[in-house]
């Protein structure tokens, strides 16, 4: 080519690959409690700091500490140490069903279990959230059936969505959970244009968007920023930065800027960035944006900073790209076992109650399990008609559409 | 009855359907205040406020991505892209999201979206003003898509789009907006005022979608053509002498292949004529389904006329359009065939 | 000679382009340091530096927009879409940039990109990592669209892909990447080492843009597939024992319609098979042409046999998926018709 | 609809539309030379303020002020008025000619000469424009030959692009300037792409990505800074905000932000705001920027204040959706009448000169006019061939082209 080396392309890397030494020393953690609280009506331009920071209220002892403390009671703190572990023993044994070849593919939500529970604990009912395929907590925090959540994963009989879906792409208007698309980045807009029609019929109910680290590179990411910023929508944008987009640390998506969170700042957006494993933390800065949206000041952004502990689905794994042991090196913790510090120090929980609630949800979800299965797994037992692939096309089903499923015999 | 041009009847539409249902919302680039640049959505913010009918950032993703998230509320949005041209941004949007939500979801979320885009050359707009999209909607299951090529039915079929559950993309022939254009150019525009498709009734009534037209009855050939095209077959059938039966489709998803069925087993010639470039064009699939269901009746090989395999050019436009001549020549010589 | 599969001809092809020209650069998302979710650039990033293969950002339109500017400046790109599924947000620079850039600029500047990226079902992917949507591409003028179905080939392909001064769309049949998938998803997997298409040639070679392939010389019936296709094809010929010729497109455009016609005026009839939706997919593009062009020698209907028009579906994916029984019902139809 | 008014769209409103008086009374016009100018290699965030200020240089008695002054030579500064001069001049021909119907459509850049001519005068030869329809100053400035240009807009037998291209939408490698796109965005991530290009090569050029202020709301703004980010680079990103986008004022592309600029600050990208009237701080930004980008620093993105002083395109009437006065109100005045008092203020030009400048200038332009109307205008003589049509679709003809050729007769 030209020769003369004068520039240079920079690609970013990540700081550990496979066998070196995970090295998290960079990465900053405040102090618990540090952050102001600015009051709800606050200007982006006046909480800059925020977009930069980590706001956490979790300390290292356990106690909830600073103004972002104290947004939930005990029972909401005790359910939510429940739902996590809800989730994950969920994961695992769907997981461990994937493997078994009871399905085809899986996600897990393996260390972020705070930011999904935690979130739905803020919402109010008919609030809507438009997550991505790893948002199962939002489901499991709104109560949604653990076994309806098996049979759509089983694309078996009960399969509310008849299998017509990749497993975990679930959908379910009744718990505001919107469903859920393999393209990334499209809801996050679409979250935005719900909450804008929460506006134009004068509701009270707000949007909640969702997008990965990764994702926030895609495109849709600026459209949701430019419409909820025009319009002032009454949305909520997360961005859970898990720190990996299947292979690429987030460097990649990231570029030169501090944070995912400063790219609210060009949009007068406010934008906080909260510790994704602090269970505290994450439900009062949800309470917060949503407050905000409730009084008419629109939207929000969270980046959510928390670390994938495990592989990007049941597709990947993570050895050919990041160091094995980084997960429990990430300096943020396991935000179950942090709540659980913090109940425990709260005076409300105990090891040994931990350990019955333990095995009450793991022989819970085994019962589940075995009861969901009854309505068959993706190649055993029952399973939806094949018809229902010719149904709800449209609303009502066109000639050629009658013709192709005659064709097909069924 | 009123006399109309196509912008008046499309703005008539969407200001009855704003009128009786105030789920339906209507925005894009520049149909708030100005009222579109071809101000198809006139006087519709005034009536109905900024909050109804407004504009919004130039951002086509944005706009469909925003009229799901609202369809997904309860509303019901009718949008406009600025041109056909100017919907490949929104295309993720409409093919992986909006086609797909009533499907993916079991009916828990749909997508009542009407997508209106100004389609078609004609008017020296050079590549980019021109293109006719069709059948890269036609090709996406979930969508319907359908072209009026005149006011009465740009009226009966938009309240239909807007009052229909699916995702429907509403393609305006730019070219017939003023005028029922055939084709010559070099001819004075004549007015819709002096077409008797330019008659529009009232208030509300619907044009369905999946019917199609049939504009001139004809024994020779079946001519199988929807939007501008539909005049300039009619011209071409006029001048050539030749017995065409035109059908204007109107919907081409869903499409009405049993009028096309019946008039091509009457008349065992097709020509099939659009704008668009001609591979994998719709008139691809027109000709298979033919070529297919009426294999029996088929007398000589079809023939497509349609826009070349090029960007639609600015000089050559007449060059390119399948005007009356080229499909004057195509039914000519289908006659001769067999 | 070496028996590859088609995973490693794909990333043989890149090595051999990225060797002998350093004007060729690879890039997408995961394809720098992991070498691709389907490993299909393993190793180039160690070989030649992250300056010449390297990981993007998400973003679809970003990967392509990029490519078009280094092309503009003088580079080779070769990129990845992860699935073609995620193509549609780089839809617009694909079919407004790329495709254009020659034309419009009177070749003052070319877009002398491939864009690959894996394509079909069969893996219980579900709607959106299994859609196959050539048809998208072949309407668009400008771009040459391929889907090779072997490893020979891909390599062969890739590198004339690469060399090309045109954007190629380089299609991966994802279910054809370890072995010579049939449709008998029941069966053991057969991998490409027992297939003598599994063979490749060191170094380097071409397989020219627009050349079908005979895999199979038949009298009865031509039927027309591309990628996976031609591989249930052949299987549903050898079940039904009807004689059928098997034409392996390869490229779809440009199209051997030469050898397609000198087929079908052999055999006077036609099966047309594709995974895609069937409504305006390559096959209507196909049927359109054979019925124009074989007029006099058709003897009976030419079928499609293809994906249904549905979003493709999970649990029935074996229901949806144009196996050897569909394709062989359809053999034997037409070879009952006439 | 739900009836009980909670929440409201907000959909912003310009401060005056037809019939009101413009009122600019809330548009701050820093003082001239006020700006400070920081070290090329400075760190986005240390320049945050710049990203809402702007900065200028002739301040209102014509002299030149502040760290920002002294970029151009006197020679340049004179060569810079007479460019502006041209674009104007043949702007407003041009226009005349479509309305005598030569030419099917122009787009004038009236009231923003300043923004290219200056910016083109920064760069090197070899440098790549990727411009918006309304840059024809960097072709003017780059001496592209004005009857080409003509020939061009009248689609003419001598038509470079051989009556494809609507007019305007000009193409010129040599002269740096990229074949201009219909799609707005499309170009920005493409010149990020070449100047990524020239890093890998080891080059040592710069490109230039332009786009409009309503423009910035399409994706391909996003891919753009993300890739710009990602890579640092070697390109400055030009937005070019004339406050309206068509008929939309800029508040609905910006929308609660305060400025465009600062959409840059979420990418770690120093973002300047420049007086786009101001020649002399166009150009001293632009070449802070291309040196910025020369030492290794990556990407500058600029955005230049300024006003669309006549219609969007001749297809258009500004009276519909903006008071008519509206341009001459602008605070921060005319470029060409800006310049020319600093150049007279420096003692180096007078108002005989001026007006011999123009008079000369004009009747080139008439007599460049009438050559190029010897090659045909639109529809009247000479002009492309049709067949031209089915060239360069691909580098070499297909076999269903050549068919479709024939077809045509041609
Ligand atoms: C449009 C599109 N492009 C690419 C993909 C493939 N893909 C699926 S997940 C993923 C990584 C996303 O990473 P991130 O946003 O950080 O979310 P995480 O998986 O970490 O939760 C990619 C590239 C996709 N699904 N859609
Ligand atoms: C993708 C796309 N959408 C819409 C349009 C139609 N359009 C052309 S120019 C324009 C306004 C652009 O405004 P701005 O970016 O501010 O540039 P300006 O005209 O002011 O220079 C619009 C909406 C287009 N050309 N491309
Ligand atoms: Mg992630
Ligand atoms: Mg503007």
């Amino acid at each position: 080519m030209i020769g003369n080396k004068v520039f240079q392309l920079h690609v970013p890397e990540p700081q550990c690959r496979p066998g070196d030494t995970p090295d998290f020393s960079g990465f900053v953690v405040p102090e618990a409690g540090a952050a102001a609280r600015p009051p709800v009506d606050v200007d982006a331009e006046n909480i800059h700091n925020l977009a930069y920071d980590i706001i956490r209220v979790t300390d290292d002892e356990g106690r909830a500490v600073g103004p972002w403390a104290g947004s939930l009671t005990d029972e909401e703190a005790l359910k939510g140490l429940r739902d996590m572990m809800t989730v994950r023993s969920f994961d695992a044994r769907m997981l461990m069903a994937q493997r078994q070849g009871k399905t085809s593919f899986y996600m897990q939500a393996l260390g972020e279990e705070a930011v999904s529970c935690a979130f739905q604990a803020a919402l109010s009912p008919g609030d809507m959230n438009f997550p991505t395929y790893r948002q199962q907590g939002l489901l499991v925090t709104a109560g949604y059936p653990l076994e309806t959540m098996m049979n759509q994963i089983y694309s078996n009989s009960a399969d509310p969505l008849l299998g017509r879906q990749l497993p975990i792409m679930y959908s379910s208007k009744e718990k505001g959970f919107f469903s859920i698309s393999g393209n990334l980045g499209t809801q996050f807009i679409q979250a935005v244009g719900w909450a804008m029609a929460s506006a134009i019929a004068g509701d009270s109910k707000i949007a909640a968007g969702w997008i990965g680290d990764g994702a926030t590179a895609e495109s849709d990411f600026h459209s949701a920023l430019v419409f909820a910023s025009t319009f002032r929508a009454p949305v909520i944008l997360n961005i859970v930065n898990n720190q990996w987009a299947i292979s690429t640390f987030q460097g990649i998506a990231r570029g030169k800027a501090a944070t995912f969170a400063s790219r609210g700042l060009g949009f007068g957006i406010p934008a906080l960035r909260v510790d994704g494993n602090d269970f505290l933390a994450v439900h009062a800065v949800a309470k917060w944006a949503a407050e905000r949206a409730h009084l008419g000041h629109g939207a929000t952004l969270i980046e959510h900073v928390t670390y994938r502990a495990g592989p990007h689905s049941t597709s990947d794994d993570p050895s050919g790209y990041r160091p094995k042991t980084e997960a429990a090196d990430w300096p943020l913790g396991d935000p179950l076992e942090r709540l659980k510090k913090h109940l425990i120090a709260q005076g409300i929980w105990s090891e040994e109650r931990h350990a019955q609630a333990q095995a009450e949800i793991d022989s819970d979800i085994i019962a589940t399990q075995k009861r969901a299965e009854k309505n068959g797994t993706l190649h055993d037992g029952p399973h939806p008609s094949p018809k229902d692939m010719f149904d709800d096309v449209f609303a009502n089903p066109p000639a050629h559409l009658i013709r192709q499923r005659q064709e097909a015999g069924i | 009855m009123a006399r109309m041009t196509m912008i008046e009847a499309i703005r008539d539409a969407q200001d009855i359907c704003m009128e009786r249902d105030d789920k339906v919302v209507v925005f894009g680039q520049d149909v708030g205040y100005f009222g579109g640049v071809f101000r198809c959505t006139k006087g519709l913010q005034e009536k109905y406020g900024p909050q109804r009918c407004f504009d919004t950032p130039i951002n086509e993703s944005g706009i469909v991505g925003a009229a799901i998230g609202m369809g997904a509320y309860g509303l019901r949005p009718c949008v406009e892209i600025q041109f056909a041209d100017y919907m490949y941004p929104a295309y993720d949007q409409i093919v992986s999201e909006a086609a797909r939500l009533r499907h993916r979801s079991n009916k828990d979320f749909i997508a009542p979206l009407t997508i209106r885009m100004p389609t078609g050359g004609g008017i020296f707009g050079g590549q980019t003003h021109s293109q006719s999209p069709e059948a890269l909607f036609a090709h996406v299951s979930g969508l319907k898509t359908v072209i009026p090529s005149n006011p009465y039915d740009a009226k009966g079929m938009l309240i239909a789009s807007i009052e229909d559950d699916d995702p429907v993309i509403y393609l305006e022939p730019k070219r017939l907006y003023n005028g029922p254009f055939d084709g010559h150019h070099e001819a004075a525009i004549t007015p819709w005022s002096k077409h008797e498709l330019g008659e529009v009734p009232e208030g509300h009534y619907t044009v369905p979608l999946g019917s199609a037209a049939i504009r001139r009855a004809g024994s020779d050939v079946t001519v199988l053509a929807y939007g501008t095209m539909v005049h300039v077959a009619l011209a071409a059938a006029e001048e050539t002498g030749v017995d065409a039966e035109v059908i204007d489709l109107r919907s081409i998803v869903p499409l009405d292949l049993e009028t096309i069925k019946a008039s091509v087993e009457k008349t065992g010639r097709c020509v099939i004529v659009h704008e668009a470039t001609r591979t994998c064009g719709f008139g691809a699939e027109l000709a298979a389904l033919v070529a297919h269901h009426c294999f029996y009746s088929l007398e000589a090989p079809m023939v497509r006329v349609t826009g070349y395999d090029t960007p639609y050019p600015h000089a050559h436009e007449w060059d390119y359009f399948p005007g009356p001549a080229r499909v004057g020549k195509a039914l000519l010589h289908v006659m001769e065939t067999e």
